[in-house]
């Protein structure tokens, strides 16, 4: 009784979605941006619904099964235009060309009413690592760092570029499905605090189909990163509707372009033409990688955001890992 | 004393009205496993646990707010008897300030308040 | 004790009408009633499964939010509804204030700590870079206010404003005080610890009833801010022919819409330079602040 | 037993088992927050003891100090959560033997002294009294506390900022070898680094 | 309430800041045994000038100087952490002798 209460209330609050971009997933995402109805998470714990939005490619498949157990219960997959993976019990697809809201809305509601099982679990139900009854207190863990202790090892000291205080360095790959980064892009960064030392590219960003609203999603995922969601919905809408007017106005009222220091200048000017719905040009002579050690995390993230898809396509190639490792020794020793 | 009592009855109803949500039984779906714990980075992972020696990267600012915050609680006390004490009050008060300000300058000239 | 049913009161509608606020700002006209909007969204995080990471702080995890709301309810609870009605009529109400939001720094670090990973960790760790040099403004502000009510308590600092609102006397005091507000709020340019490019930081990997609990916490500290920035600033319950309550809960309203349009209209800059502008912009500001409500005070 | 003697018990319970579980711990943001437990336990005892502005200003100052000694203890100590328990300890026995001596040491002076008894008055405004003692006869304690704190100040930023003006504080500094004479065990500083 | 009763609960702290400050082998924890004392010194200051000596100003005064202390303590003792570790990567009392280079 009083679930069926609580479902009668909340199935009246807007679906949140979490949207994996594939594929042209861009355009796509801001296609739902002016539905009220749905509303587009950052993390996936906020969401109901993973929506797989576009071709994906093989190697995103890994990432596609992480997300999808990550999502809290009562769950559903969306795959909209895109081909369900072999995982995928009773799986809904939406082509390309459709409007998804109305399977979406039906389908948050028979989630929550109990109509539809939550889905569950597609990766086996195991740790990282082997720790049960293992090490010093049956917690997986030697000594004083050593071991797995709980399922993984604990980070260790590392280099350190920018005050020589040389602490842990941990290493992460964000992406290639994080909302702030350009679809498809998979970066292994090595952070001591939120600064970065060291990047990788793992997979690159997908490319560009040149749809001349690009500038404008580009600018909206800079826009997010800057804190300001409502413009950011604004500059999707506005790609939907080709036309970016205003929304140069309104991102200076904002203080969007002033926010960014004197740093991220680059930065700044990409974004102003963005919002113009243009393009600054950039060499694309110096690795993004390059471009990214040192960098805090909100300015990386925007700076990574702000480059246009050929740029990036340059910058940011896929590379072999041992060779990019060899690269970046080879220009530690130049330096 | 009383006024602490209600304080801390106000406080505790307020904790204890948050209390539910986070002991709430009622949750739909089925059942989770480990896969579901991994932290969440866009479909990345993470080599390690995040729990590490973090490298903060504004600790001399941290230490300077320490020394500079310990002025607050002189100033609390000055405040009170400002008025009755007139423009002696606005001087010493001025130099003391003046002092830390000196302080900040400092620590400015040297870089702290940039990421390390 | 009469006061304790008024506090919780002014939290619920508070909260209420900040989150709808929030909604009407963003244009998210959707559903159309959005006057129940949050009650839906509330029964969404309550159907929901609530999470749990890899081998979280689990305690510390849970006791963040409670913590969280109930330094709200402190706050609150020595701002005066109408002379002498005030749930806790201390004479250190400022410093009471100050210590609530040092201790809210340690509810979001340990909200960010204890999930153990990566984003909200960082989150964490940004916030309290950025909250402590902002909690030095409001303290300076603060102290402003209490110059010319030469008392700490807040009933005080209203009975002083009879002849003239603070915030006429003393113009920098209210803007860095809202300042301080979106920062300890977790909200719009001050966000640095449930920050988008975090993907929620602290709250990043929290779902279900314990993000509703979080939510309602971070609404309540602002509401709580509000009254605290209506009765220093603009006068509290003073004013004619409504009661005084009523008065206060009007003030705070108009405040929390001036939040609520900060909040969604101002972009976010990096922390490193919300950092340098903090100490080397925003506090000197303060101190001018401090200086003017000096001068004023003794003329 | 009156209700303001049950929460000074309880208060007191709080402020030592805390301040004992700092050093029983294993997670360092834990020890320090259980630290920051018992100041605000010891503040309430002072709100109590009719001294209400020293005590609310201990609970800001100490909820600060103890978030700067969490980022302190994160960032320096190995294992910082305790993922592996750990028993960072010497010298024990004696330590423990220090501390019970000291205890019962002042326990028992305490109880031997003759202790004047003479309360502050209720309604005393010791907030007023504190801030004209500061303005006037502690004027100097005053004035000196903030010499000291701009020394604290410069020093701490001298110490631990790297970019002092003089050139990287690390500079000619070489952690020590594994074995005498042998390879540096840490990192080598840059300067060191360049020449090779 | 007594004096004497407040009196050991401050000779408690004191006892056990005594017993960490000795038994940590950490810097950073041996830091917090010292704060630990100064808590039970701040507790016991207080009660004095409660309910010993009739409340004169002085008694506030010395506990802020007291506060004071533990301020400056805490910010220089931390950035000797901070400058050690930076030489050395030592963190705990016996690995650094001496602090001469």
């Amino acid at each position: 009784m009083a679930v069926r209460a609580l479902a009668w209330l909340a199935e009246r609050s807007a679906t949140p979605v979490y949207i994996a971009c594939g594929q042209d997933g861009d355009a796509m995402a801001a296609r739902l941006a002016q539905v009220p109805a749905i509303s587009l998470q950052h993390s996936i714990r906020h969401a109901a619904i993973l929506l797989v939005a576009g071709p994906y490619r093989d190697a995103d498949r890994p990432a596609l099964r992480r997300l999808h157990d990550q999502l809290p219960h009562p769950r559903a997959t969306v795959w909209w235009g895109a081909v369900p993976l072999a995982e995928a019990q009773d799986a809904v697809t939406i082509a390309q060309g459709d409007h998804p809201v109305a399977r979406l809305r039906r389908l948050d509601r028979n989630l929550l009413r109990g109509e539809r099982a939550s889905e569950p679990d597609w990766l086996p139900d195991e740790p990282p690592n082997e720790w049960r009854g293992k090490g010093d207190h049956g917690q997986g863990g030697e000594g004083m760092m050593g071991g797995v202790p709980y399922g993984r090892p604990m980070a260790m000291m590392g280099e350190e570029m920018r005050d020589a205080l040389m602490l842990d360095a941990m290493t992460i790959t964000i992406g290639p499905f994080l909302r702030t980064l350009p679809p498809g892009l998979s970066l292994e960064l090595t952070l001591q605090g939120d600064v970065i030392q060291q990047a990788r590219v793992v997979t690159p960003a997908y490319p560009a189909s040149g749809g001349a609203s690009e500038p404008l999603l580009r600018a909206a995922r800079m826009l997010e990163s800057l804190g300001l969601p409502d413009l950011a919905r604004r500059a999707q809408i506005s790609a939907m509707r080709d036309s970016a007017e205003g929304l140069l106005a309104a991102a200076r009222r904002c203080g969007a372009l002033l926010a960014l220091p004197a740093e991220l200048a680059d930065v700044r000017a990409r974004l102003e033409a963005a919002l113009r719905g243009g393009t600054a040009p950039d060499p694309g002579e110096e690795w993004l990688v390059d471009r990214l050690a040192g960098m805090e995390w909100q300015s990386a993230l925007l700076r990574i955001a702000s480059f246009d898809p050929a740029t990036l396509a340059q910058i940011a190639p896929a590379a072999e890992p041992d060779e990019d490792e060899e690269d970046g020794d080879e220009k530690e020793r130049a330096a | 004393m009383g006024a602490l009592a209600n304080l801390i009855l106000a406080m505790a109803v307020g904790a204890a009205l948050l209390l539910p949500m986070l002991w709430w039984p009622m949750q739909l779906g089925g059942a989770s496993g480990q896969s579901q714990q991994v932290p969440f980075l866009g479909g990345g992972s993470q080599s390690a646990h995040a729990w590490q020696r973090f490298h903060i990267r504004y600790y001399p600012m941290t230490l300077l707010f320490i020394a500079f915050e310990m002025e607050m609680m002189f100033m609390y006390p000055w405040a009170v008897v400002y008025v009755e004490t007139g423009i002696k009050a606005l001087a010493e008060m001025g130099m003391f300030l003046s002092i830390l300000g000196v302080g900040i300058v400092y620590a400015w000239r040297e870089g702290v308040f940039r990421w390390q | 004790m009469t006061a304790i049913p008024l506090v919780f009161a002014l939290l619920a509608a508070g909260i209420w009408f900040a989150a709808i606020a929030e909604r009407f700002a963003s244009a998210r006209r959707f559903p159309s009633a959005i006057v129940l909007a949050p009650l839906w969204q509330a029964a969404r995080l309550l159907s929901q499964q609530r999470v749990r990471t890899e081998y979280p702080d689990a305690l510390n995890w849970a006791l963040a939010p409670l913590v969280y709301g109930a330094l709200a309810v402190a706050g609150l609870s020595v701002v005066p509804f109408a002379p002498g009605l005030v749930v806790a009529p201390l004479d250190t109400g400022i410093v009471l204030w100050g210590a609530c939001e040092a201790l809210t720094i340690v509810a979001v670090f340990l909200h960010g700590w204890s999930a153990n990973s990566m984003l909200p960790l960082i989150g964490g760790y940004r916030f309290v870079a950025i909250g402590l040099p902002a909690m030095l403004l409001s303290m300076f502000v603060l102290i402003a206010a209490a110059l010319p009510a030469q008392s700490l308590a807040v009933g005080a600092i209203v009975e002083s404003q009879r002849s003239m609102w603070n915030m006429v006397r003393q113009p920098l005091g209210l803007p860095l005080f809202l300042l301080l507000g979106l920062a300890i709020s977790l909200r719009g340019p001050m966000d640095y610890g449930d920050a988008s490019d975090l993907s929620g930081g602290t709250a990043a990997e929290v779902s279900g009833p314990h993000r509703l609990a979080w939510g309602i916490a971070r609404l309540a500290m602002l509401t709580a801010f509000a009254a605290m920035g209506a009765s220093v600033f603009l006068g509290g319950y003073l004013g004619p022919w409504l009661p005084g309550p009523a008065w206060l809960a009007l003030k705070t309203a108009a405040l929390l819409l001036v939040l609520t349009w900060l909040g969604c209209n101002l972009a976010r800059m990096p922390a490193p330079r919300m950092m340098a502008a903090l100490w080397l912009v925003l506090l000197p500001l303060s101190f001018l602040d401090l200086v003017i409500a000096g001068v004023e005070a003794l003329l | 037993m009156t209700a303001a003697d049950l929460a000074f018990y309880v208060l007191s319970a709080i402020a030592v088992v805390s301040g004992w579980r700092v050093f029983r711990t294993d997670s360092m943001v834990r020890a320090s927050f259980l630290l920051m437990l018992s100041f605000i336990a010891v503040a309430a005892i002072m709100l109590m003891l009719a001294a209400p502005y020293i005590g609310m200003a201990t609970v800001f100052m100490m909820a600060v100090e103890m978030m700067v000694m969490a980022l302190f203890m994160v960032m320096f100590m190995m294992n910082p959560a305790g993922l592996n328990p750990m028993n960072m300890v010497h010298q024990n026995r004696l330590s423990i033997g220090a501390g019970a001596t000291a205890f019962v040491g002042l326990t028992v002076a305490v109880l031997f002294t003759d202790l004047p008894h003479e309360k502050v008055a209720r309604q005393a405004p010791v907030i007023r009294d504190l801030g004209h003692e500061l303005l006037g006869p502690s004027m100097l304690i005053f004035e000196s506390a903030g010499v000291t704190l701009l020394a604290a100040m410069v020093a701490s930023v001298v110490l631990s900022a790297r970019s002092g003006r003089f050139g990287p504080s690390d500079e000619g500094s070489r952690p020590p070898g594994l074995e005498p004479g042998g390879e540096p065990a840490g990192r080598i500083p840059e300067s060191e680094q360049e020449d090779e | 309430m007594t004096l004497t009763a407040v009196l050991i609960v401050a000779a408690a702290l004191i006892g056990t800041g005594l017993y960490g400050a000795l038994s940590q082998q950490s810097f950073v924890m041996l830091m917090m045994g010292l704060e630990l004392i100064l808590n039970g010194v701040l507790l016991a200051v207080i009660a004095f000038w409660s309910l010993g000596v009739g409340g004169p100003p002085r008694g506030q005064v010395l506990a802020i100087v007291v506060m004071a202390v533990m301020a400056v303590e805490m910010a220089v003792g931390f950035a000797l952490v901070t400058a050690v570790f930076r030489r050395r990567q030592v963190d705990t009392t016996e690995k650094l002798g001496t602090l001469k280079e």
